[in-house]
């Protein structure tokens, strides 16, 4: 660890044990980094276990955060500092580490049995296997035990504030206030007095740690540039955060009552968490009792005249998928949030993937075209949310938002919005100039082929909608077969319409024309975007993929080569080659991690060399 | 507009697609009939139904209707409810729709007890795609998918849906008209979900298959119609009656002429008895088997809503989040 | 109807009521085409109710049958002659005929109710609508009812006599042998006899008013060329009939029991239906709760040892994918069968469609690649059933078989193959090098990437499967990053290595290099071969979809132009230009009907005007 | 090879990876003992999972072994005992994936009484995805999905179980090994679907949710352990038992010493009393609540196939059809 002063952003891990408490930890140091005007951006990394076994590699939880001067878009590459709550957490975090890194290491934890645990034959604080690294090994357990040992708690309890002590030491690292910190804790903790004051004082004894250990001098303070942030109101948001706001502010805007029905799977849930807590600004939440039942109460939910929003991941999407044929069909609005996750099937439930673009694109039986729209960072969650919404009121159709499990988890500054910069979403007016109500409810708007959103309740416009296929104009069902090519082309020109109210596609940087573009989708924005500045390429990043806006043909024809990373085996590919006729280079990773900012550089320059 | 409607002002203008003499006629009289009668509001009516020859329901009422996909009625019917728990909900499904594929949504309405009116219109087969046996099949029912005839044991709904929590159970036979226009009217009235199976002759793929009590000739003698608070009797000339056997812990014909005191006064909060009186072969019990009033689902759902749902805040109130900071 | 013996080959729509019996008359009239030598085509076109109103157009059900020296490979363009047992079933089945085809209509129910009920505000028969045809219009209630009234049997039991009465008329014309007919019916109907005879005496009386009528001259009897067919035995087959035998055949081949899982669903049903007869092939059928358990319990059988065959129509498919997932996850061989109709959602469950080709490729959520092949005529949904099987077993994988509704229902002459020309269908063997049965498990074929297949009961090699990312060699759960990307890898290449066991894709007809080839998939194969044998047109018919037959690129290089007619919005045309990078010019037909032999010649010449 | 296995013999190498203090540990101790106990050989024996905290458990049992997907582990355990009906197939699930996503296979498992063992983890929560109140869950469960408290009415295992046509419902606590040891050998005894619902404490999410009867100093006073044929005698010196109350038609307390006569003798058979126990509240019916022995679902359909589903005939017979034709 060679920085300190004259250093622009610093990546921090800290990473143990499933029950040590580290998301915690990470998550509280992320908002003390927000207060003190660092950008930054976080990557929570845990295991698919509840607790796994103590002291085993696969029960490892860590949470990386990057912070600095900024632009920040990535919970950074290669770590700066680690601290490893045991044998099984260095192990597991050292191959990804900057040389020169500081390593603080609990040396309580480098028990025999331990080490063992970890898969260590030999102890590797006794070899070679850490020179390159600044190691400080503080008795981490034991300190913080002795600090806490006037509150009588058991040894167990008493354990459990090490990670307030831990991040104490960072704390004095960074130079910190800690006031916010201890005022979260004696909010959270009010109803066990002893719990709080014991940890209170870990983080004290961590942070006076710094100050006086002998080890100051390996120990540098570090200060880092005030981010360059545009001006105005920041908070820190993840994107499940964002995500549920975006949806409330949809319904402020539309005018109409929200109803979110979900079941919960990882990456998922926290959507749903969040959701429930937003009441007063006319959401429900209802939890139904599989994937199925929970699209299905949504479209119910809309066809009553509430915006009826559902949410999963991948394997629960494929549940769903029938029943999207269904709202597709009868023409109802509705949103469809996917958390992408590491598959096949159950896969890798808590690992980040973007693998759900061809289900989401192509995944459903007959011509069933849905819209398609994707966010690319945590707060841009809010911004899509609102989209889809719109998309879905305006076209009367159901619309599939993609996230992903990085964004879900992942927090980062972001600017508040002013809400009067957003136009209201308007819902498709009543024709009443048929005067049979089902033709009524299926006279549709010239531009967006959406008919208008008429629920029970309303007197004089009974009629009925379903599944079969219906008549073009009356709305009756209908078998011939002119009605049905025609009802066809219909449901392909109305997600096509969608095309034609977009902004026309912008590039994020670089020149508009060239030998090389980068194209992007989803939550690979961060990486690519570093990767794109600092080798000065030019980089488009997709929101909406069905349709895809209407002017990237052209967009993508100043360019020689076109390069997409993708966390999938190349999904977005087909896509351009199906849409565009273009014949897009596939930079694939599917390793449930996102990509490293210097992997995509070496994959751009490498590009570059090549003749085209 | 408030005028007492008939049940003609029930009907919509589509012709019906059944097939001739099915059971499925009367039931559908019976309904707009009950509509007329409890005096329902078309615009603040909606049926919900799955896929099925029963599930063709919604389009021959003149109300909000809705059809859906195969067994997903409730889960659709129940976001619905909850949007707008003013409205009055039914839902129209079949044994194969409601049992088999759909039995999950069926359950956790039931137990959550969701203001919908259920009606399962059972006729023991799959009428729709043409007659394979369903899950309320007999044993040894021979069909196009069981050739040598059908080894599931069939579920009972009235079990099931006791089983599964329901508040509201009730029976009627398709072509009985005065017994289903009770049911229907109890149904209604139910706050929670009320689920009427209804015996529905298909006579195309399972004719007369509940034929042994049926009949009109001798339903005095094969059905029992239960009626809160009165003696559980039957026969012509109310001759027979139902008491509890408590040597083999079920219900038995007792001449009830003979032991008047032995016969059981139907009491509907009776859990127990109603488990009973869903066994019974021969009479077979008609009309509200189990009804226990408690907290519907909606209502409950509304009390963390006290507002109902409305807008009491802004967005701007809550986007800044527990904490925020301002870059100049 | 200017034909009689100088055609080669006449098309013959028979149309009434639902409850007419029609289906039953088209398919006796089939059998008797078959054996009278002739090659035919059918296409048997029903409505979703299982009896709709009487009368009304919405109910008619019609069979149409295309017969004579062929080859034949589609019902026909347009019908020839037509038997119309009421107003609705001519006021359908006018449009469709050619100019001087004759129309037997029966006269008895065109009354004012009928008329009314089919939309007919007068007559047809007393203006100038028929002018174009020959018109026979004979009482066929009143004159069968006549000839049945010795039975005693009620109006409505007599009535239902006229099928066979219309049948007789028509056996007549064609010079038919009735016995083989009064054998079926013997059979069917041993324990009715009064209806059995009655049916006989109707079909008899039909017979004598074909030979006898004063109407003779009008009724002309007809000789068709015998068919070209290749010497062997034969018998008439749907496709229903020849996936189910196929099935049974692969499990012989395979040397192991099938188990069939499903749960009824139009067009899907009947192949449950004829497996259910199959028992003594060792072949078990399950009536599933759903269409989860359905594939659920086909995968719990794969897992125990039986070859699990699972089979739906798009909605029941949708509902599959989550469970597909796992089967590739796991490494299990599964065959799902998708019966094709038309969409979306319930969409128009009895006509024929073939938009499912997106779902079967992309359809998932995840990388989760699955082999696609498809049948094109009812006689190859037996070979492609012993493909499928095939390819689940070398690879250890799900495999999806395409049909669809039109496959399902239509008779076609079928040589009966020589069993002893299809090679056994081998299973990997377990290798013991290794003493972890974990490992075992997994330890897969270098070409084919297909594990052994190892069930529960056999001794020594108790292991554990799962829906879990899985370490690819030990087996083992594993969340290890380059592992994932590894695993992922080997799915792709596990499904890409199939087109190594495949032979080279053949043209069907026509040169290999030119302006223009067309290029088919499933049950177009039959009107894109007449249309391209009519134009002189090169062919291509894929029946391996995912992955493609490795030398299609190199094939289609051949030709300028590509096009492809297809029963969707277009969706082989995606195929296409992702896989291949060429630019098809789509031709789609989305109406719940076949195309054309007339339309696809139109478009084929409009292409070859065209300059490329 | 066949010498008497222990229940380390079926403990595999596999790392076990639930929380630490998690009831599934005494449950999994329990089945090893319970396969040793009943001579069970690990070839043989397969176990078949969901997903949930419960469903981890094949990985840790030395014989054949599916960790499915969520909810659908009864389906493909009922395809596996089918393929071969000699195994020994248990199924492991939770009450969110038995019995939200799973209900309707469950269902259907039971009525057609499947040859499966299924072990019902219920912890009342979904522990896997953290804690999110589940369809066991009490009125008013503080979940991060009902942070004001649930208002979903929760299902009863055994009233499901026994209205969808359960032939074998037991219960059993995660650490009362006598209890469960018991109540696993008669499960694994049973040919049909048995069911056992395991009151299992989930440390993390819902700790101690069983307290009032499961802690072992008060057992006595808060367990009804039935037997059949026994009178159901519980407390301190069996002082206490159950007797049936005709006037509320339930079951009640009764002082054993005085009253010894009122005393109901458990009979597993009589399904009225078997949901009465279902409804105790204290002392709690544990044990083999029903049984009630029926054919089988796989002997059902073998019935069907005399040879066992061998091939008895040829391709080439079936494949001329009813009638071909020769071409020369
Ligand atoms: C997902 C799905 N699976 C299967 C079907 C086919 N299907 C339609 S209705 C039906 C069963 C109908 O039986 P039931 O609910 O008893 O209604 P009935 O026709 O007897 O009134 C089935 C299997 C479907 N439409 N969708
Ligand atoms: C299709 C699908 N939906 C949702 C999930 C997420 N999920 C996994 S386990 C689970 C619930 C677990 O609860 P329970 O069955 O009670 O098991 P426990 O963890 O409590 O033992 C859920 C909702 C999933 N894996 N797959
Ligand atoms: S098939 Fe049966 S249930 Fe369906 S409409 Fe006909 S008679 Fe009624
Ligand atoms: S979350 Fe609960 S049920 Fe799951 S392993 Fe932990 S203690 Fe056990
Ligand atoms: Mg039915
Ligand atoms: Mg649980």
């Amino acid at each position: 660890m060679n920085k300190n002063k004259d250093v622009d952003s610093i990546v921090v891990r800290i990473a143990g044990d499933s029950g040590d408490g580290i998301q915690l930890m990470g998550s509280q140091f992320a908002v003390s980094t927000a207060l003190s005007g660092s950008d930054f951006a976080t990557f929570p990394d845990y295991p698919a276990e509840i607790r796994a076994p103590v002291g085993t590699t696969f029960g490892v939880s860590a949470y990386q955060i990057n912070l600095g001067g900024g632009p920040i878009t990535t919970a950074g590459d290669a770590p700066d500092v680690l601290v490893a709550f045991n044998p099984a957490a260095l192990k597991v975090s050292l191959p990804m580490l900057r040389k020169g890194a500081l390593v603080i290491i609990n040396n309580d934890s480098f028990t025999r049995r331990n080490l063992t645990k970890a898969g260590y034959l030999d102890d590797p604080r006794d070899d070679d296997r850490l020179v390159d690294f600044q190691v400080v090994a503080a008795d981490i357990s034991r300190l913080n035990l002795e600090a806490v040992k006037e509150f009588g708690l058991s040894k167990s309890e008493g354990g459990r504030c090490k990670n307030f002590w831990a991040l104490g030491v960072l704390m004095w690292m960074f130079d910190r206030d800690l006031a916010p910190i201890e005022d979260w804790v004696r909010q959270r903790m009010a109803a066990h007095p002893t719990l709080r004051d014991a940890n209170i004082t870990a983080l004290h004894a961590g942070h006076a740690y710094g100050e006086t250990a002998e080890l100051a001098a390996a120990l540098p303070q570090i200060e880092l540039p005030a981010a360059q942030l545009e001006p105005g109101e920041y908070r820190s948001i993840t994107g499940a955060e964002a995500l549920a706001l975006g949806i409330a502010a949809a319904g402020e805007l539309a005018d109409r009552q929200v109803m979110f029905c979900s079941y919960p799977i990882t990456p998922a849930s926290p959507l749903l968490h969040r959701l429930t807590r937003l009441g007063e600004l006319g959401v429900g939440t209802f939890q139904a009792e599989d994937e199925i039942a929970a699209i299905c109460a949504a479209i119910g939910a809309s066809y009553g005249g509430m915006i009826g929003v559902t949410s999963s991941s991948g394997p629960g999407i494929a549940l769903k998928t029938e029943a999207m044929g269904l709202a597709v069909n009868a023409e109802l609005p509705l949103v469809i949030v996917n958390w992408q996750r590491g598959g096949p099937s159950t896969g890798l439930p808590t690992k980040t993937e973007q693998s759900d673009l061809y289900q989401a694109v192509y995944g459903r039986n007959a011509d069933t075209p849905i819209p398609v729209v994707s966010a690319s960072t945590s707060g841009e969650c809010f911004d899509m949310a609102i989209e889809a919404v719109r998309i879905a009121l305006r076209h009367m159709t159901p619309v599939i938002l993609l996230a992903d499990g990085y964004l879900s988890n992942a927090a980062e500054p972001w600017r508040i919005p002013d809400m009067s910069s957003f136009a209201p979403i308007e819902t498709n007016a009543v024709r009443t100039s048929d005067d049979d109500p089902q033709r009524t409810a299926f006279t549709r708007d010239a531009d967006s082929y959406g008919r208008p959103w008429i629920s029970p309740g309303q007197p004089e416009l009974m009629h009925r909608i379903g599944g079969l296929e219906k008549d073009v104009a009356s709305g009756h069902i209908s078998y011939d077969p002119a009605n049905h090519q025609e009802m066809t082309e219909l449901r392909a020109a109305k997600v096509e319409s969608v095309a034609g109210f977009l902004p026309p596609q912008q590039l994020e940087c670089g020149p508009d024309k060239g030998s090389l573009v980068v194209v992007g989708w989803g939550s690979t924005y961060g990486p690519i975007y570093q990767a794109v500045r600092s080798t000065g390429t030019s980089f488009i990043h997709l929101r909406y993929l069905s349709p895809l806006p209407g002017n990237l043909g052209e967009l993508l024809s100043g360019f020689d080569k076109i390069l997409v990373p993708e966390m999938n085996a190349g999904q977005l590919c087909t896509l351009l080659r199906d849409k565009l006729g273009v014949h897009p280079i596939s930079y694939s990773k599917v390793s449930g991690q996102p990509f490293l900012i210097s992997e995509l550089i070496g994959k751009i320059e490498s590009l570059k060399d090549e003749p085209s | 507009m408030s005028q007492k409607l008939t049940a003609k002002d029930f009907a919509t203008s589509q012709e019906v697609r059944w097939c001739p003499g099915c059971g499925d006629y009367a039931i559908l009289k019976s309904v707009t009939q009950a509509l007329a009668d409890v005096g329902a509001r078309p615009e603040s009516t909606a049926f919900v139904s799955g896929i099925g020859c029963a599930a063709r329901f919604p389009y021959y009422i003149e109300s909000y209707g809705f059809h859906t996909i195969h067994g997903r009625a409730p889960a659709i019917a129940t976001g619905l409810k909850l949007a707008n728990p003013e409205l009055d909900v039914w839902v129209v499904t079949g044994d194969g729709d409601g049992l088999s594929i759909g039995s999950n949504h069926l359950m956790h309405a039931l137990r959550r007890n969701v203001g919908l009116k259920i009606l399962l219109f059972n006729n023991e087969i799959y009428g729709l795609t043409k007659g394979q046996y369903s899950p309320t099949s007999r044993v040894g029912t021979t069909s196009p998918s069981s050739p040598r005839g059908s080894v599931d044991t069939p579920v009972s709904p009235g079990h099931f849906a006791l089983g599964a929590g329901a508040k509201f159970f009730a029976r009627g036979i398709d072509i009985d008209k005065v017994g289903m226009s009770d049911v229907l009217q109890q149904a209604h009235a139910f706050h929670g979900t009320s689920l009427v199976e209804i015996f529905q002759n298909c006579i195309v793929y399972n004719e007369d298959v509940f034929g042994s009590f049926t009949e009109r000739k001798n339903a005095a003698n094969t059905q029992l119609h239960l009626k809160h608070g009165e003696p559980m009797l039957f026969g012509e000339g109310n001759d027979k009656g139902i008491r509890f056997n408590p040597g083999t812990w079920s219900l038995e014909v007792v001449d009830a002429t003979e032991s008047p005191d032995d016969v059981l006064v139907h009491d509907e909060g009776n859990a127990v008895v109603a488990r009973m009186l869903i066994d019974l072969h021969m009479p077979v019990a008609l009309g509200v088997i189990y009804r226990q009033p408690a907290v519907s689902y909606e209502d409950a759902f509304y009390s963390h809503h006290p507002s109902r749902m409305q807008r009491t805040k802004s967005i701007t109130d809550f986007i800044t989040g527990p904490s925020s900071w301002t870059v100049d």
